[in-house]
């Protein structure tokens, strides 16, 4: 029977994790974060490696804790709610986890731990042109030139690009009738020769996107994460933890605007009462409350699922994206609404939640998307 | 309590529905009853009774009151089993759901020994009175009186949107007994007999043209006394208990609403595969619906809404196991289940086209009118159980905390 | 430049038919006519005759008033609001206008004057099996014999067809590359041999659907209205006024709604005060009236252009029929829910409305039709 | 007025935008203005100017006022050819929105002689102090104060989301006057030259990063008695009108507003044509997204509502024009616009998908940003001139007669 209250330690977990980030990452911190050039501290990674969340999901002979998918979502969870800056999700799930599931026993003793410790800090450049989540984006090229392989071209989209040490790329190294045969992962050393990397300037500053253009760069064979041609199941799955630990990152997100709005319309006064006592507000916080509570059981739901390896657990997470994508969208609007003019200026912080769910909505398919996928499996 | 007991509790139970399952059950010869039919009514009865003596329902209350103690893990296991087959419903009564819930809290010693028994039995039937003509949601406009005589009260009004009404023993009452007291202190409950002369009961049409809700009058109606719940004069406590309890129902349906009333038929997973089929099967203007994404896209809307309504169902039932009430939270599984109704019944007609006005009775009609009748319905959803707006209020106040 | 306010003409007219209706066709009446088996009443359609409603749009010489569609439209809320059964706008628009527009002179001498005089009560006949409003809908056929067309086949969706005179019938005469070619209209008389018209059992009883089904019912070519073979046009003409004219209906049936339920929420009591008092009760109000003058706008839009002979007729028709639609229904939904258990009865007149609204919105192609219309007039 | 007079009247309007419209306008080597500059500013000024002096605009208002008086064909005339070529917009002002309309009601035989031909000409700019940062919608909650002294009055306080605040050359003022009156009658409005020492400006950041509005400071700041408008302690009737007028614009947008202000751009019938080739343009998975009915669907319903905004919009102007004053109904007007605004935004970056995250400023932003510009900034139509909620209150009250 599935369990959807938390455990003792999870509980304990998540109030460490509230008080961390209220500490470490205040608003100045993530606004500070929004005008620097890279978009998040290493200063703040080493802190959170030292608490142990960045090999959170490791095994121990790797540095890690050991702990469970639905453990790590716990603390998506608080970092949604706290907007905090950095590759996470992508060293973590996007990066580490293909190195775990996929990885050679080098590879994993080389890069784990270092991951683990906070000295590695990584992430995924998969989407070209199109933006679009699938193997058909996939387009640059990686040649083969005795033991490496050349890679040129251009990535978009790419989260925390410039500040990283590594890039896992995903690359099309031959051309065949499945668009899924014929990718390969590759991780990329940033410090290669020939790779540039220009700011996108896009509307969530809390979460940086970069252009990542290659030109000419050879990476060796031994940095394939996975078998050669066959890198996209690997991505695959990767991607569906990484949707579903967004997903708690949006209700955490979704839940400071309900209550930074509640406490608002309680203390506003208009026409000499509370706003909170007029009617219309009371419902819109109550349809506020409501998708919330709906997003976090698929969310909780599909979490177990991934957990426990579920056969259900692709339509789990396109139910939850597409649910909470709808919601936190709906509650920032919600939230902007009622806090009338002040929640429209750039010194609040409600606009950075608001594109904070502009931003996680888009990204790994949007509610749009995941509907059409789970259509499509009972086509 | 070792896996084998539980495999062995497992055959049983699987061998007893096998046993006493309906003849047909499952299969296309099973025809069954008319809804809201005293033959319906009947089967649920007996069904339940059936249940109830070899130990399979009656759970969650004291075996003083009749309740079948067992443990987490065998209900579990008769659920599932049960779940798989499906089984018929319950009587046609608000016992399981109003009655024995408020006795249980509000009622005196004998009334919990007299009633809830004879309710996880299934053997008595309840209604309860609770809407009047000029009340709706509002208590504080309670007309039917009840005015004390000697060791009886005499009861005169009238009560709307009663359901399950037809084939009640019993009914809970909510009447004015203190005519000039405040708000919340003027009101007291009662239990009544249906044979009592005095009472009568009708039906009241719907829009769908069905009789699904009856109206009830009170004409010099005598209760005793002793058949009071609770102190006089707080009945608005009572009803405050009777309606979270109904509202928990309306809001967790199917998984915890079902599982309460000890009955539970079959789901898949993927929960609007019937709109998906209707879909599939229906054509405009030569084209499947099915291939316009504007329509693929809210059918998978609402099988998400369903799964989020089956998974939030279950959060709120693993509450309740633990002995955390629900209290307000009942209202948000409500409200949510109601709008989704309606949002179903109107994408099913917008799906139907033209073939959405066959109503039942019509020989052209798609799954015999079931779609129509189910979008009609669906409007009196916002307002049973105390209306969305009411819902939304006591979300706002009493869990959001914001000002009345 | 375009007029929107009504002339003092219209005005009268208005009041007029407001008068009328309320005296001749209450709810009463209308309950009446949801159990009579024909639907509708002769008396009543004498009466409308007599006050010149029924040649309203006819040219003198055939025994009308000559007024042009706006005013008919004006007429048309009035009818809408009052929820007058019968089949107005098929004898008139569906029968009586492809008489006038494709009939030759002895058509029109003959039938004209009758329609006119309350005489001849007229239905159409175009949807089978589909449900749909389109040229590939019409399968039933129509095969000549000597001076006579046999038609052989069932029909859908007939409204009224039990009660009148004559039926309209759109059938298929030959087959073709192009499914408008080949479809021919015939009016039948309904009291020749071979037709059988048992009830739908429709949820919108203030407007009865029949079945009809024509067993080898021989038609003389004289009764084809228009030419042969090329029926589909005059239709399709005819068709365009009756959807611009069932959103008049639409729109004069939303403000009775709109005003019982605002008069409901002065009156009724909650809690010690009116409901109407209640802010979320205002803003749904609020949205209805909203809605509905929006609805107007684009409704009477509709009416000018057809009058005027607009080459954006077409577009602003759809326009019209798919906003009128959705409001109707969403006026409607709010009216039940503001009324509460009384609105849910089947003693108030609200769901009468509700019906109403719903079969409107089916009629000559949904909402979502008509919006796929206007795309393809992008494409 | 013969045809003939109306067709001399075209050509001559023809040649003049010939002559007058700024070098390659109409043509891709036209580069506008930056929004917002002093440059876009100067060359509404200079344009409108222009108009005016050759009798293009300034109508709708009495000669002795600098008014343009002409028969309502040729005023219909000169807008059509307008229309067909475009033309730059008017100054950054709220003169013709919201001062000559609040001064031609209120104002004093001098100050309507001194102002509004300023205004209709382009040459003064206006802009109005009306929200505080703890008031919003509410002018019970006006901080501001003048105090009288002599024949001046010394103000003090504090304005925020003021719109056109960076080159008006006048404002309009609301300030409590009389701290112990009350409500509706403690308030006045002033005329203030905003060359006066104590006064002060800055911009006002909003979400989308840009400053459209601005912050306005008081400090001391003193201003003539005779530049009151209309009587002292009746400011709230001169705000209501000022809202009025600036809510009419909100609502009837494009035709209504635009019209009044004197400027036509060119219009297709089909409002949404841009969302149409948006959407024919983008490939989302591979698919053109326009042959996904659910965007086609939602693409036309926002056609089918620009329309009905027209149409509305053409009868409200008919009723203005006919001496009507529209009052409540703009509150209709304004929000539909607003919210019509949201779901457009909205639509937009759905259909762009992951490139809806473009800003302006970046290289790979599709129409330089303003797709996501657009659909920020819409966020704030529903706020401010009078919040959706406010306009809805209004609607109910005002309109349809419910209780307050």
């Amino acid at each position: 029977m599935m369990e959807f209250s938390l455990s003792e330690e999870q509980e304990m977990l998540k109030t460490m994790a509230r008080d961390f980030l209220e500490n470490e990452c205040p608003k100045t911190h993530v606004r500070e974060m929004m005008e620097d050039e890279v978009g998040f501290s290493r200063e703040l990674w080493k802190k959170m490696a030292d608490v142990g969340w960045l090999g959170l999901v490791f095994p121990e002979e790797y540095g890690g804790s050991g702990m469970n998918f639905r453990d790590l979502t716990v603390l998506c969870e608080e970092m949604g709610r706290a907007l905090l800056p950095g590759p996470f999700l992508q060293t973590v799930l996007l990066v580490g986890m293909p190195i775990l599931t996929a990885g050679t026993d080098e590879q994993k003793k080389e890069y784990l731990p270092k991951i683990a410790s906070g000295d590695m800090v990584c992430t995924l450049a998969v989407l070209e042109e199109d933006g679009d989540f699938w193997p058909d984006g996939v387009q640059l090229k990686a040649t083969q030139r005795g033991n490496d392989y050349i890679i040129n071209g251009t990535k978009l989209f790419v989260n925390n690009a410039k500040g990283v040490d590594y890039i896992l790329v995903a690359a099309r190294t031959r051309r065949a009738t499945e668009p899924e045969d014929g990718i390969t992962l590759f991780l990329v050393d940033t410090t290669e020769w020939g790779i540039y990397i220009p700011p996108l300037t896009t509307m969530d500053q809390t979460r940086q996107q970069f252009e990542v253009t290659f030109n000419r760069v050879a990476v060796p064979a031994s940095n394939i994460i996975g078998e050669l041609h066959k890198g996209w199941s690997v991505l695959k799955e990767a991607a569906l933890k990484t949707t579903a630990a967004l997903c708690a990152e949006m209700v955490g997100g979704g839940e400071w605007v309900l209550e930074t709005t509640v406490n608002y319309a309680k203390e506003r006064t208009a026409f000499g009462v509370p706003i909170g006592s007029f009617q219309v507000i009371k419902h819109k916080c109550a349809d506020m409350y409501s998708d919330l509570e709906y997003s976090r059981s698929l969310m909780e739901w599909a979490a177990e699922a991934i957990k426990d390896d579920d056969r259900d657990a692709h339509m789990a997470v396109s139910m939850a994206k597409s649910y909470c994508g709808d919601t936190y969208k709906i509650v920032c609007d919600h939230g902007v609404q009622i806090h009338g003019g002040i929640g429209f200026t750039w010194d609040h912080d409600m606009h950075l939640y608001f594109k904070r769910a502009r931003s996680s909505d888009t990204a790994f398919g949007d509610a749009y998307y995941h509907r059409e996928l789970l259509a499509q499996a009972v086509d | 309590m070792t896996s084998e007991n539980l495999e062995a509790l497992r055959r049983e139970v699987r061998g007893w529905l096998r046993e006493n399952l309906p003849k047909g059950w499952g299969t296309p010869e099973y025809v069954p009853p008319i809804r809201y039919s005293r033959e319906s009514h009947e089967l649920g009865r007996e069904w339940t009774k059936k249940m109830y003596d070899v130990g399979y329902t009656g759970f969650n209350y004291p075996k003083e009151y009749g309740g079948i103690e067992r443990p987490r893990e065998e209900v579990a296991v008769i659920y599932e089993e049960m779940g798989r087959t499906g089984t018929p419903g319950g009587p046609l009564s608000l016992g399981l759901l109003v009655a024995a819930p408020a006795i249980l809290v509000h009622g005196e010693e004998w009334q919990k020994k007299r009633f809830i028994p004879k309710i996880l039995s299934g053997e008595e039937s309840w209604c309860e009175g609770f809407s009047e003509p000029d009340a709706g949601s509002d208590l504080a406009n309670v007309q039917t009186t009840a005015v004390r005589d000697g060791d009886e009260w005499v009861v005169n009004g009238q009560k709307v949107w009663t359901s399950m009404w037809e084939f009640a023993d019993w009914g809970l009452l909510v009447a004015k007994t203190e005519p000039d007291a405040p708000r919340h202190r003027n009101l007291s409950y009662f239990l009544f007999d249906t044979s009592t002369p005095g009472f009568s009961r009708r039906p009241l049409v719907q829009m769908s043209g069905e009789a699904e809700f009856g109206e009830m009058f009170f004409d010099d109606m005598r209760v005793p006394h002793k058949n009071m719940m609770d102190e006089q004069g707080r009945g608005w406590y009572v009803a405050m208990t009777a309606l979270m309890a109904e509202r928990s129902f309306g809001g967790t349906g199917f998984s915890g609403g079902m599982a309460a009333m000890g009955g539970l038929g079959t789901s898949d997973l993927l929960g609007a595969n019937a709109l998906v089929e209707l879909a599939k099967n229906t054509k405009r203007y030569g084209k499947s619906v099915w291939e316009e994404s504007a329509f693929r896209q809210r059918i998978m809307q609402t099988a998400i809404e369903l799964e989020a309504m089956r998974w939030s169902g279950t959060r709120m039932a693993a509450k309740m196991m633990k002995g955390t009430p629900i209290g307000n939270e009942a209202s948000v599984l409500k409200n949510f289940q109601a709008e989704m109704r309606q949002r179903r019944g109107d994408l099913t007609c917008e799906i139907l086209g033209a073939y959405s006005q066959m109503v039942r009775g019509s020989t052209r009609a798609v799954d015999e009118g079931d779609h129509v009748y189910n979008m009609l319905r669906a409007r009196g959803a916002t307002i049973e159980m105390g209306t969305s707006e009411i819902n939304r209020n006591i979300i706002a106040e009493r869990i959001l905390g914001l000002p009345r």
